[in-house]
């Protein structure tokens, strides 16, 4: 399985009559758009905006991130079980709007949570402040139940990603657009990939799923990934949207569809392939939550590993607290099988950073990286903007979400930002003792 | 302009007398005394102890809440930038006198302080997690290099940097966020490669590790042997005098057994916070066996019974913690001549 | 004297007697007291017998 | 894991919902008991905190039962999700007579109360949850124990809205 990634870099979002893409700034059109999304019935009303770097905006509560992307070459469409058909991706040539993504917005349940600010201290923390986000507000009508409220809106989502990149789709097969960067991955027959680099280490990668239950759940080509058993999947089907977020807590470690697409350690692994390491497989596992379950795919996953005969693993989280359970399963069972591993997490050490950051812990994870403590207090400024639900007051006032000062400046936990303490190790931040 | 500093002494080192004056009351003098000289040439100028707090250990121990008070409008009175305590080197009563006075300063009046002392005093486990407490030696004698440590990691803090191993400060244990130059995903396999190739690396979270000691020989003399009870299961004597928390103990309690025979409801309880009390509240022999050991003693089987306990709570004690607990313990237990210890948990 | 043998084994104990329950390692609240004072004292002595034993290596002393 | 394996054949095994999600008080099932975690015994009794279901449930695992699920699920924060619902199933092992405790659900339980007690003072409470969050995080909380319940042979009855439709019936509460 070969893939080639056509990147358009997207340096400015503008509204204007007809949706398409010049010398980097992406034209939109809004009515067009709206109108398509709000084919849904569910979805009473449908608002659009745009926020870009640096700009004195707040964005709130994000539910998810879509990086918008389309295929330009035969074969089924990218988001398949939703936009495409169920039948495999990640072959071919597929357009990614680079620099740029698609956040959904708008209440579904009380805790607010998922800021992205586009400036001061709170963008340091979100990888969202750094791309023109065209922001999608969505609004399920009254009488849809949580359940499909949470669907409608991760649907609309991957639609409204899709409908801009297929609409930039013409102009680049036509070469009247050149892609900014082609960038190919090769994700050979395992045959040969075996054989591939004889005197270089085999590793592949356990990419651990979020799958407890509603608002905290991951789907597979559409299936949710509560019901399935580990199974290996090749790394370019996750850059066609394989796999995408159904989950919205917490906002800081849950794996945006945007962070599936561009999965850090896919992008390193491959980075290192065929000069430091043979980079044979990814094998994607779930994180249920009753301990059969548990069991049956930490014990699953490590097989498959095994099966594969690799030498070594990274194995990355999604969550915190229940999860914390199946890493450590994976990371016992892989070391006691002969596998080396070093597992990728986050930190939830209390607001002081002196409490037991990890809820499960085992000898065996002695070569641990951590994307920083969860619990850390931040002060956000306000801003003069502010794109979504702003937080109720009675939310806010009851200190669950953070507490907001006379001057309308919010002191939150990093916990509440997009993407702060992402598992994949998406961000530069970590944390050590003092 | 230099910055201001107040330091904080006991008696003995302001040179007002030793124990017989410990119940000294607190009082403010203006400028350097003792070892605030010293102190005030290794800041070197860039920072002045504009005023000397004097307090005696007891009478700090007695009155918490006004020593408090004190230092804080000390430090309000004098425009005070920063807090030096101690040094306190090994002395139990002064370095938690120093700790509360840092701690209390730092939350209360928004400044930082810094206080030192020997890396065994009660001080430290109770402090560390909120100040900077650089490590001495375990008497005055280590004052040459306690006084420049103290110095230097005071003048960091002013210049609100961020201080590092080099300025000797014992860990605190406390995680801090930073943005390192890669990204978490790279620190990884970079990390991977190393443990494949049997480099070596830093594990970014250390997870808790066990380490294993030689079995000791077995006890030849049963008859005569001096056996000792030692328990992580949380009983002592009804009311916890040593107030040994629920979890996350940060001390253990060493309490005599002379004229028991028997644990009983009205004496004696359980203080740890991981299990039912219901039934070691009833009977706390269910914990610890005193009363069949009392009988074997009778009876000749062992030699004697230990006249001391030693107690702590084992719900969720830092693995730091438990060490030291097991060396001091152990320590006493052989400058006891014990020829052998019961260890029981729950 | 622990209820939990593998926890005991994990952080390195050398002689092991495996006892009751956690809230009552060395009790049985549903004895009568004469009964559990035998439980208790058959306990300490199996303790006391593994102070007497050498080991070499980690040991619970299960047996009767 | 549901059925214990008898000489007789096999028998369901029974279970234990100790909970203070209202949400659950009703449900009734052959076999289930559900313990509502509550101060005092009428309508008015105020239910527990969720630091307390977690010690209730620790409780009885060190007497052999045994966890169905991570008692942490839903990504847990004790101070944004007042209720918590933890399913035991009883005792499996026995050794001379007394229930043997069980490894994983003892480690557990006991990572568990260790995370609870970090943030003992900063808990959300059922009745000082603003009513807007406590509904929606008693639906979540049914919601999350939903797959745990159905594996134990526990339909959970309740329609997507925001309430369980269970059948009234003599609850056979075990009063710890």
């Amino acid at each position: 399985m070969k893939l080639e990634l056509h990147r358009i870099r997207i340096s400015k979002l503008e509204f204007g009559s007809s949706t398409g893409v010049r010398n980097g700034v992406l034209t939109v059109n809004k009515d067009e758009l709206e109108k398509f999304l709000l084919e849904d019935e569910r979805l009473a009303g449908v608002s659009l905006d745009v926020a870009h770097p640096g700009e004195s905006v707040r964005i709130l509560p994000v539910k998810d991130a879509v990086e918008p992307r389309c295929k330009l070459s035969e074969g089924n469409e990218v988001f398949p079980g939703f936009i495409g058909d169920v039948d495999p991706v990640g072959e071919g040539k597929t357009l990614v709007l680079e620099g740029m993504a698609v956040l959904t917005t708008g209440r579904l349940v009380a805790p607010q949570e998922g800021i992205v600010d586009m400036s001061g201290p709170g963008a340091e923390y979100t990888p969202f402040s750094q791309t023109c986000n065209l922001v999608v507000v969505l609004e399920p009508s009254e009488e849809v139940k949580l359940h499909e409220a949470e669907s409608v809106c991760r649907i609309a989502g991957l639609k409204a990603a899709h409908y801009l990149a297929s609409r930039c789709k013409e102009a680049v097969l036509s070469q009247a657009v050149a892609a900014d960067t082609v960038e190919t991955f090769d994700a050979p027959a395992l045959t040969e990939a075996m054989h591939a680099y004889p005197n270089l280490p085999k590793v592949a990668y356990i990419y651990m799923l979020q799958s407890q239950g509603l608002l905290h759940d991951t789907y597979v080509y559409g299936v949710d990934a509560k019901k399935i058993l580990p199974t290996l999947i090749s790394p370019t089907e996750t850059m066609d949207g394989a796999i995408i977020s159904g989950n919205c807590v917490s906002a800081c470690d849950k794996n945006s569809t945007y962070v599936h697409q561009n999965n850090p350690v896919i992008k390193q692994l491959y980075a290192r392939h065929g000069k430091e390491l043979n980079f044979v497989g990814v094998i994607i596992t779930n994180e249920n939550v009753t301990l059969a379950d548990k069991k049956r795919s930490s014990s699953y996953a490590v097989k498959l590993a095994r099966m594969l005969g690799v030498e070594a693993c990274v194995i990355s989280e999604e969550g915190f607290g229940n999860p914390d359970a199946d890493l450590v399963m994976n990371c016992w069972k892989a070391e006691r099988a002969g596998i080396k591993t070093v597992l990728v997490t986050d930190e939830y050490a209390g607001r002081d950073g002196s409490s037991q950051s990890l809820a499960d812990s085992c000898p065996e994870g002695n070569a641990c990286v951590t994307a920083g403590n969860a619990n850390m207090m931040i002060t956000l400024p306000p801003m003069e903007k502010v794109i979504g639900d702003a937080p109720k007051a009675d939310i806010i006032a009851g200190g669950f979400f953070g507490s907001l000062r006379e001057d309308g400046s919010m002191e939150v936990e990093i916990q509440a930002i997009l993407g702060a303490t992402n598992e994949l190790g998406f961000t530069r931040l970590g944390a050590y003792t003092i | 302009m230099a910055y201001r500093v107040v330091h904080y002494i006991n008696q003995f080192f302001a040179g007002i007398g030793g124990e017989d004056k410990a119940d000294h009351e607190l009082e403010v003098r203006e400028g350097v005394v003792g070892p605030g000289l010293a102190l005030a040439n290794a800041l070197k100028g860039e920072a002045e102890i504009v005023a000397t707090i004097i307090c005696g250990d007891n009478f700090a121990a007695m009155h918490s809440e006004q020593v408090c008070a004190a230092v804080e409008n000390a430090c309000k009175q004098y425009q005070a930038d920063l807090l030096l305590a101690g040094p306190a080197f090994n002395a139990g009563r002064y370095g938690t006198a120093c700790g509360m006075v840092s701690s209390f300063v730092q939350k209360n009046v928004g400044i930082p302080a810094v206080t030192a002392m020997y890396k065994e005093n009660p001080g430290v486990d109770i402090y560390k997690k909120d100040l900077y407490i650089v490590e001495t030696g375990d008497s005055a004698r280590g004052m040459g290099t306690a006084v420049p440590a103290m110095a230097k990691l005071a003048l960091a803090l002013l210049k609100g940097e961020q201080p590092s191993k080099e300025h000797g400060y014992i860990e605190r244990g406390v995680r801090v966020n930073t943005f390192y130059d890669t990204c978490g995903a790279e620190r990884a396999v970079t990390m991977l490669l190393k443990k494949i190739k049997g480099e070596p690396f830093t594990t970014e979270y250390p997870m808790p590790v066990f380490d294993r000691v030689e079995p000791r020989p077995a006890v030849k003399d049963m008859k005569s042997a001096t056996i000792a009870l030692v328990t992580s299961g949380g009983i002592v004597p009804k009311g916890n005098p040593d107030h040994i928390a629920a979890s996350s103990a940060q001390n253990y309690g060493e309490y005599s057994l002379s004229g028991i025979n028997d644990l009983t409801a009205d004496k004696h309880q359980t203080a740890h916070g991981g299990y039912d009390q219901t039934y070691a509240n009833q009977d706390a022999d269910r914990v610890l066996p005193v009363d069949v050991l009392r009988d074997l003693e009778k009876e000749g089987v062992i030699g004697k019974l230990h006249e001391m306990w030693y107690a702590t709570v084992g719900n969720g004690t830092s693995v730091a913690n438990a060490r030291r607990f097991g060396q001091e313990i152990g320590q006493k237990l052989k400058d006891a001549q014990v020829q052998a210890v019961i260890l029981t948990s729950t | 004297m622990a209820t939990i043998v593998p926890i005991s084994l994990s952080v390195g104990a050398n002689r092991i007697i495996p006892t009751v329950s956690i809230p009552h390692p060395l009790g049985n609240p549903t004895l009568d007291p004469a009964a559990e004072k035998q439980l208790r004292r058959h306990l300490v002595e199996k303790a006391l017998n593994a102070l007497q034993t050498d080991v070499t290596e980690q040991t619970v002393f299960s047996g009767e | 894991m549901m059925e214990r394996r008898t000489l007789s054949g096999v028998v369901m095994r029974r279970m234990l919902l100790i909970t203070n999600n209202r949400l659950f008080f009703g449900l009734c099932r052959p076999g289930l008991s559900v313990v509502a975690a509550l101060e005092g015994c009428n309508d008015a009794s105020t239910p527990l905190t969720s630091l307390d279901v977690v010690r209730i449930a620790r409780d009885t695992i060190h007497r052999g039962w045994v966890l169905a699920h991570h008692p942490l699920y839903g990504n847990v924060r004790p101070r944004l999700q007042p209720f918590r619902t933890i399913l035991l199933l009883e005792p499996e092992r026995f050794v001379d007579g007394r229930p043997e405790p069980d490894l994983l659900s003892l480690h557990l339980i006991s990572e568990a109360m260790t995370v609870y007690e970090s943030e003992r003072e900063s808990l959300a409470l059922v009745d000082a949850v603003p009513e807007s969050l406590a509904r929606d995080c008693a639906f979540l909380d049914a919601e999350l124990m939903k797959e745990t319940l159905a594996q134990a042979g526990v339909p959970a009855t309740w329609s997507s809205d925001r309430t369980i439709t269970c059948c009234r019936g003599q609850r056979e509460g075990e009063r710890l």
